[in-house]
C-alpha cells in the first residue's frame, strides 16, 4: 500500500491516570493478552502498510520493549518497517509536547521527507478496533477528499466521563463542523482518531498551521474548512474509545460477547498480532469453575472466573472467586479470596481470604505490583 | 565467513513415522502437534538454543513442506542467526547425480559439507521425535570430561520393557562395552535416547567407513555404534534423569500429551529456566461461556468453550458447542465439535468437523481402545464411530454403524492393535 | 494462517549450468558470482520485492547448499516475511515416494501446494540465472489489462541472433499465434525473457495435462506454451527494455561483468530507485597502496590493490600485490595475486592464489580466448596458463609451458571453443 | 558468554563537538562505512555476549536509525539481543544527565535486574579498537578480581587536547591510582573505558557510591581502594581514543596502516559489522588516480585522491585533488577542486574550482549539508 503509517503513541496518556501512570496509552494492556497498540500496528500491517513511525515521548521504554524488532507485526524489515521516532523542535534539544499534534507533526517533518510513499495513515492508541486501512485508502481516492476521517454512529443515547469529539456531516459525507462534547445521542458520529491524506498535502498544511499558531489540528481545519474538503468514513464494526478506567473496564468486558470477538480477533486475514513469549497453554484444575470469561496462556485456574477477563500467567487458587473483573499479567489470587469489580494491574498477589469489592461504574484498580 | 562453532547439532526429521498413521500422511512425524501449542520438535529445538548451541542442520526427507514452513527461518527458537541457527537439510544433487538418505548414518554423511563450514570438534545427532527436556551442554561436559570419541544418553527404563529399546551395557565408569538392539534378554536397563554426541574426526572415520560397506544399512545405532565398540573407541552412557518420551506410536503420543494433566505434572510446561519455544499464530485467548465445564484439562489460545472437557488437552482454536462432551482426548487445532457430541479417549487431528450428537469413541474405563480421526474429516452428524477406529483424511463418513460396502479399506494394526475400516475416500493431495 | 497473495513468484534455480564450467563444480547457476558484490539471483530476488511481490519460491535441486546459504532467510532481500517471503523448495518425498525435478513444469507441478498456500490468482514464473532489472508489476499490469492466460516477457534482439532464442510471433496487439525455439529461420525478433505470468488457474489446468503426457519433457517452452497456443489460450508478449542479459557461457558472464564499466555503463547498479540487494560480508572499505594504478574498473570492499587495474571487475577481498597487472578481467571473492603476476582477459573464481610472475591468459585485444581459474587454484610462481584454458579447482599447477604428462584432462570446447588441459588433479569433495 | 553488555552512547559527546553537534558519539562516522559504536557492539556479538543495553539520552534517532533491529550485528534476538535503555531517575520523568555514571547506572538498575547473566561488561563509545571481551573475562576471572579494567601502555611521549584517564598499577597488575591527565609518557597505561565486574558486585556498590554522593565510578573506587580489587588488564593491540577533531582525523588516517587494518578489520571471527545499505561496489573512471586511501562502497571516481579516507557513495569529479582529508557519506568533490586536510561531513557539495585548505594539526571541518 502506498502509505506511511504514523501512530501518536501516546495521546490520551491522562485518560486512564492509574493504568498510565508508569506506562503510555500504547502500552495499556488489554483483553488477556495484547496492548492497545497493537491494534493500530496490526490493522497497519495487515492493510499492507510497511513503514509505520510511532511518535513517541521519553519513557517509552515498556514500548521498545513490546514492539522489539517488530517481527510480531512481520515488520522486521531492512527497508521500511517500524520506527520509534521522536518529534525535534527548532531548538535541536528541545522535546515537543506531544499533546500538541501541530507542532509534533511538524517535528517529524525529517522523517516523512525520507519516505517516498504518497499517503500518510495518522492514527491514535486509545482506540480498539479491527480496521482496514485499506479500505479506507480506496474510500478516500474514490470521494476526493482532501482529508478523510474515519467515525461511527453511536448506536443509542451515550454519556462519557471525559469530552470526545463529534462530527456533523452533510449528505456527501463531507465534515461541517467538529466539536467536542461529553455524551452523544443515537446516530451522532463519533471520531475516531484515524485520518488519511495525502502526504504533501499535510506537509504544506502543517507549515501553514503552524505558522498561524494553531495548536490544535481541528481549529486549524475548521478555520480554513472552505479550502479543505474533509470527509467522513463511516465504519460499523465493533470499536470503542478508553478514555477512563470504567470504559477500559467496559470494553475488556465486551470481549464477552462474541460478536465483539468477532470483530476484533476472528477476521480472515486481518488477525491482531502482538508481542510473544512462549507460554504454555493454561491448565484448569479438578475444581476449576469458570463461566463467560475470558483466558489467556499460562494459567493455572483451580478457583472459580466469572465474568472476567484474565492475562497471561495468572495463578487462581482454589476456593478463589473472582468475578466483572481483570487480571493482569502474572498476578496471583490466593486460597479463598474473593474480587468482584476489580482491575489489578501487573504481577499483584492477594492473599489467602482477601475480599476485594468495587462496583461497575467505580472500578476497584489495584496499583502493579501490589502485595494485598 | 563463518564463525567457527564448537558443537553443531544435526537433527534427524526424515521419519515417515508410518506408526502414527492418518496424522503423518502430510506431515513428517516431527511436525506432528503435541501439548495444545507445540509441535514435536519444539522440544528438540528448544532444548538446544537452551543448551547454547545455535547451529542445527535438521535433516528432512518425508513430506517436508509443513516442517519446512514451521521452522522457517528458525526465530521462534531464536536460531535465526546470520551465522549458524538453523538450516533445513533435503537430499539434493551434486555433478554427477543425486541420492535420497539411504539411513541416519548416510543421511550426516551426506551433509558432512554443512558440518564443514562451522569446524566444530563435536557433532550432537538428535532425533526429532521425542518429548523431552534436557541439557545437552552437560552432556557435551561428560564427553569432554571423559575424552569419550562418542556419548550415548540414557535412560533407566523399568527392566522389563527393555527389550523395546537399544540398550547399553557399561563398565562402573560409564564406559559402554556393548550395544543391543531390542536384546530379549536384557542385560541393563539403561536406554538409548537417540542422543548422541561424537568428536567430529571420530563421527567421519566411521561415516566415510560405514558408505564404502555394502552390506550396512546406513544405521547409526545398527551400523555405526556396534562398528566403534568393536574397533574398541571410547563409548560412554551418560545418565540422563528426567520426563523422556518417544512418541513415536498413536497411544505414546496419547500419553505424553495427558503427562501434562494433574497438581504436579510428568511434563512441567510452565518451567520459566526451560521454555520449549513454539511458533505462534495470531489467536486470541480462548473463551469459557456460561454453562460449560472444563476440568483437569490444557486449554490454548483461541477455543471457545461452551460443553463440558475433562481430562483432555485442547490446541488453538478448537471450538466445543454446547451439550457437547470431550473426555480423556486430545482434540487439535481448529476443530469443530457440535451440539451434543461426544469424544471419548481419541485423538482428533487438525481441521476436523464433528456432527451434532455424534459419538466418537469409547470410554477408557471400560477398557476401550484409542479412536483417531485424521485431518480435515468430516463426521456427519448422529454418526457412531467405534472405539479403536483410525478414520482418514477429506471424507464425510455415513451412517458408519451400517455395514459397510467394500471401496476403501484399511486394517493395520498399531501396537495398541487399532484398525480401522473405511467406506469411501475423499480427495487428498 | 496464510494471507492471501494477489502474485507468487516461482523461480527455477535448479540448473546444472553446464556451459559455465568449473564455476558451477559446487555451487548451483543462480549462486554464480557476479559484478564484485553480488550473485546472480540477487537480480531476480532484488526485481521481485522492488515490484511488490513478497512471495517468492526458489525451485532447487542441483547443489543447492551454497545457495540455500545465501537466500537463508531472504533477509538481504527484505524476503524474511511471516507470511510470504523466500522458501527453498528441493525435491521430497511424498506418502509413496518421491521424484527429482524432471523439467521446469514438472517443478512448478510438485510444488502445487506451496503456491496453493497463498491462494493467488497469478503466478509468475523466473528464471535464476539472468541479470536484468525489471519492474513485474507492470507486466502483471499489462497482463491483467489484456486478460491473458499467459503473458510473455519479450525482447528485441539482432534479427541475426535470434535463432539463438525462443521467439513470439504476435499479431499487432501483442497477442502470440506462434511460439518457436530457436527457430533457424525467424519470422520476429522478440526473444522470450524466460519470464510468464500465468492465470494460476490456467496454469494449473496445463500442467496437470502436461503431467499426463508421457511424451512430454515437462519444459514451459517445449511444451506447455505450445499446448496452450494449440489450445486457442490467450497468451501474449510483454515487450521489455532495457538491459537483459542470459549469463548461461563463460563469455556472455565476462561480457555482463564488463558492462559495468565505463562512464555510462549499459548496466547502472548505482540506480537508487531500483536497487539490487545482496547480502553482506563484514569486509572493510578497499585500500588503494601508494604506486597503485586503478582505472575504467569496479573495485568492491576489502580489496588490497598495490598493482594496476585496467578495465576489470575485483570482488570483495581481493589482494593485488606490487607490479601484479590485471586487465580486461573478472577475479571474484579472496583472490591473492602476486608481485609481478599478471592476468588478461580471464575470469579468476574465488579464493584463487597466483605466485609470482605467473602469467594467466592472452591479451584480448591480441584476439586471445577468455581464460578461467576454477575456485581454490593455487598457481605456483612463474607459470604461464595460455589463454583459452580453463583449470580445475584446488591443484597446483607446475610447469604448465612444459609438454604435460597424462593423468586427468578435460578438452570439452565452449560456445567460444576454449578448451582446458590439466596435469594433475588435487582433491575436491 | 555469561555476561551481559551495557554500552555508554554518548560518553564524550563534547569531545568533537563539530561532529557530534547534530549526533552522539555513537553514531559518528568513521573509517569509510562505520559508526562508532559498531566497535563495541562487534566485539560483544564477536564474543558471543547476545544481550546489550545501549544507554542513550533523548536525542539518539540517528543511533536508532543505524542499529534498526539489529540483525546486522546478528543480534535481532526473540531473548535477549540490543535493547536502547533510558534511565530512570527517582522522579519517574525525570532524565539524568548521562555524564553522571553512577546515577546513570543507578538508573537502568530496573534492566539489570531483569537478565540472569552473571557478569557484566561496560564500555563507552570513543573508542576505536578489535577487543575479545572473551578473552577479558577469561582474565578477569583467572585474576580473581572484583574489577578488571582494560588499558594499553602508551609507547612514545604524547600529549592530547584534553585529559585522559591514566592508571597505575603495581606489580600484580592492581590498580593503585586512578588520574587524569593531558600528556603520557612511554610506558603510562591509559585506560581504555571498558571494564569488567560481576553484576551483583555491580549492584552493591552502585547503591553504596549514590548513597555517599559518589558523582565519578573513579573517585568512588579510589575512597574505597582497600575494599575493592581493582585489577588492570593490558591489550597490546591496535586501540585509540578520539576526543578531538585532530585525533578523529588521525584515527581515521591510521586506517591508512596495513597493520592497523589488519587488528581492526581482519581480525579471524572478528570482523566489525556495521548496518548496510546495499551500495553497489565503487566506479574507478578511466583517469582516476588515487594513492594510499581508503574507498568505500558506492563512489565513483574520476579524479585524485591520496591520503584520505572516503566515505560511501562519494563522487569525485575529474580533476578534483582530495589529500589528507576525510569525505563522508554522499559528498561530491566537484571538477578541479582541491582539498588538504579537510574533514567534510556528510551530503556536502564542494563546487568546481574551489580550494580549502586545512593543518594537519587543524583540520578544516565543514558542515553536514554544506554548500561550498
Amino acid at each position: 500500500m502506498n502509505a506511511v503509517g504514523i501512530v501518536f503513541s501516546n495521546i490520551g496518556d491522562k485518560h486512564v491516570p492509574e493504568i498510565t501512570k508508569k506506562r503510555i496509552m500504547a502500552t495499556v494492556p488489554f483483553g488477556g493478552r495484547y496492548r492497545l497498540i497493537d491494534f493500530v500496528l496490526s490493522n497497519m500491517t495487515n492493510s499492507g502498510i510497511n513503514k509505520i513511525g510511532i511518535i513517541a515521548k521519553r519513557n517509552d521504554q515498556n514500548m521498545i520493549d513490546h514492539i522489539g524488532t517488530g517481527k510480531a507485526w512481520d515488520l522486521a524489515r531492512k527497508r521500511g518497517g517500524i520506527r520509534v521516532i521522536q518529534p525535534y523542535g527548532d531548538d535541536s534539544d528541545g522535546i515537543i509536547p506531544i499533546d500538541n499534534r501541530l507542532e509534533t507533526l511538524k517535528g517529524i517533518m525529517y522523517y516523512l521527507d525520507k519516505t517516498d510513499e504518497k499517503y500518510v495513515i495518522l492514527s491514535d492508541c486509545d482506540m480498539v478496533g479491527n480496521i482496514s486501512y485499506a479500505d479506507l485508502l480506496h474510500n478516500h481516492i474514490a470521494q476526493n477528499a482532501d482529508v478523510s476521517v474515519l467515525y461511527k454512529r453511536s448506536s443509542e443515547y451515550v454519556s462519557w466521563k471525559r469530552t470526545r469529539t463529534l462530527l456533523e456531516l452533510d449528505e456527501n459525507e463531507r465534515i461541517v463542523t467538529v466539536k467536542d462534547s461529553s455524551k452523544a445521542k443515537k446516530g451522532d458520529a463519533l471520531f475516531l482518531g484515524t485520518m488519511i491524506l495525502q502526504k504533501d498535502f499535510l506537509k504544506r498544511h502543517i507549515l501553514k498551521a503552524v505558522h498561524y499558531g494553531y495548536k490544535r489540528l481541528s481549529d486549524y481545519c475548521k478555520e480554513f474548512s472552505a479550502d479543505i474538503t474533509m470527509k467522513g468514513i463511516e465504519f460499523k464494526e465493533y470499536s470503542e474509545y478508553i478514555d477512563s478506567l470504567e470504559s477500559y473496564l467496559k470494553c475488556n468486558l465486551d470481549l464477552l460477547k462474541l460478536a465483539v470477538r468477532e470483530d476484533l480477533f476472528r477476521k480472515i486475514y486481518r488477525p491482531i498480532y502482538t508481542s510473544v513469549n512462549d507460554s504454555a497453554p493454561s491448565k484448569y484444575g479438578m475444581n476449576a469453575v469458570v463461566e463467560n470469561s475470558i483466558i489467556a496462556d499460562g494459567c493455572i485456574i483451580n478457583g472459580t472466573v466469572k465474568n472476567s477477563v484474565v492475562f497471561r500467567g495468572v495463578k487462581i487458587k482454589s476456593g478463589a472467586t473472582v468475578s466483572n473483573s481483570i487480571v493482569m499479567q502474572d498476578s496471583e489470587i490466593g486460597i479463598n479470596a474473593t474480587l468482584n469489580h476489580i482491575v489489578t494491574d501487573k504481577n499483584v498477589i492477594i492473599g489467602e481470604n482477601r475480599m476485594l469489592c468495587g462496583h461497575q461504574t467505580h472500578p476497584f484498580y489495584i496499583d502493579k505490583g501490589a502485595i494485598i | 565467513m563463518f564463525r567457527k562453532k564448537k558443537c553443531v547439532a544435526m537433527l534427524l526429521a526424515g521419519g515417515q513415522g508410518s506408526r502414527l498413521y492418518v496424522l503423518t500422511k502430510q506431515i513428517a512425524k516431527p511436525a506432528v502437534h503435541f501439548g495444545g501449542k507445540y509441535r514435536i520438535i519444539d522440544f528438540t529445538l528448544s532444548n538446544c538454543i537452551n543448551s547454547g548451541i545455535d547451529t542445527v542442520g535438521v535433516l528432512t526427507q518425508y513430506q517436508p513442506l509443513e516442517l519446512n514452513d514451521y521452522i522457517d527461518n528458525g526465530e521462534p527458537w531464536d536460531l535465526d542467526r546470520t551465522y549458524g541457527g538453523v538450516h533445513i537439510l533435503p537430499p539434493y544433487q551434486r555433478v554427477h547425480g543425486g541420492d535420497w538418505y539411504k539411513g541416519t548414518a548416510n543421511a550426516i554423511y551426506q551433509n558432512m559439507n554443512f558440518i564443514d563450514r562451522y569446524t566444530p570438534e563435536y557433532v550432537l545427532i538428535l532425533s526429532g521425535d521425542h518429548i523431552y527436556k534436557m541439557d545437552y551442554s552437560k552432556m557435551l561436559d561428560y564427553h569432554i570430561e571423559k575424552n569419550a570419541d562418542c556419548t550415548i544418553a540414557v535412560l533407566s527404563v523399568p527392566l522389563e520393557e527393555a527389550s523395546r529399546f537399544g540398550i547399553t551395557n557399561t563398565y562402573d565408569d560409564g564406559r559402554i562395552y556393548e550395544f543391543e538392539e531390542k536384546p530379549t534378554e536384557p542385560k541393563s536397563n539403561k536406554a538409548s535416547m537417540g542422543v548422541y554426541i561424537f568428536k567430529k574426526e571420530a563421527l567421519y572415520r566411521y561415516l566415510i567407513e560405514d558408505e564404502a560397506d555394502e552390506y550396512s544399512s546406513k544405521d547409526f545405532g545398527k551400523n555405526v555404534i556396534p562398528a566403534m565398540l568393536q574397533s574398541g573407541e571410547k563409548l560412554y552412557a551418560y545418565p540422563f534423569q528426567g520426563y523422556w518420551k518417544d512418541v513415536g506410536t498413536l497411544q505414546s503420543l496419547w500419553e505424553a500429551n495427558m503427562d501434562l494433566l494433574g497438581t504436579s505434572p510428568k511434563l512441567d510446561l510452565n518451567d520459566h529456566k526451560w521454555k520449549i519455544s513454539y511458533r505462534h499464530y495470531p489467536d486470541h485467548p480462548h473463551y469459557i461461556g456460561k454453562g460449560a465445564m472444563v476440568a483437569d484439562s490444557v486449554i490454548a489460545e483461541g477455543c471457545e468453550i461452551h460443553g463440558t472437557v475433562v481430562n483432555s488437552v485442547l490446541f488453538s482454536g478448537v471450538t466445543i458447542e454446547k451439550g457437547a462432551v470431550v473426555k480423556d482426548s486430545v482434540v487439535m487445532r481448529n476443530t469443530l465439535i457440535k451440539e451434543g457430541a461426544s469424544i471419548d479417549y481419541s485423538i482428533v487431528d487438525v481441521g476436523v468437523q464433528v456432527g451434532q450428537n455424534v459419538k466418537i469413541g469409547e470410554e477408557k474405563v471400560n477398557e476401550g481402545e484409542l479412536t483417531v480421526l485424521g485431518s480435515g474429516v468430516k463426521v456427519k452428524e448422529d454418526t457412531f464411530i467405534h472405539g479403536g477406529e483410525i478414520v482418514d483424511s477429506n471424507m464425510y463418513i455415513k451412517y458408519l454403524e451400517k455395514p459397510m460396502a467394500k471401496g476403501f479399506a484399511i486394517t493395520r494394526k498399531t501396537d495398541g492393535a487399532i484398525h480401522a475400516n473405511f467406506l469411501e475416500r475423499g480427495v487428498v493431495e
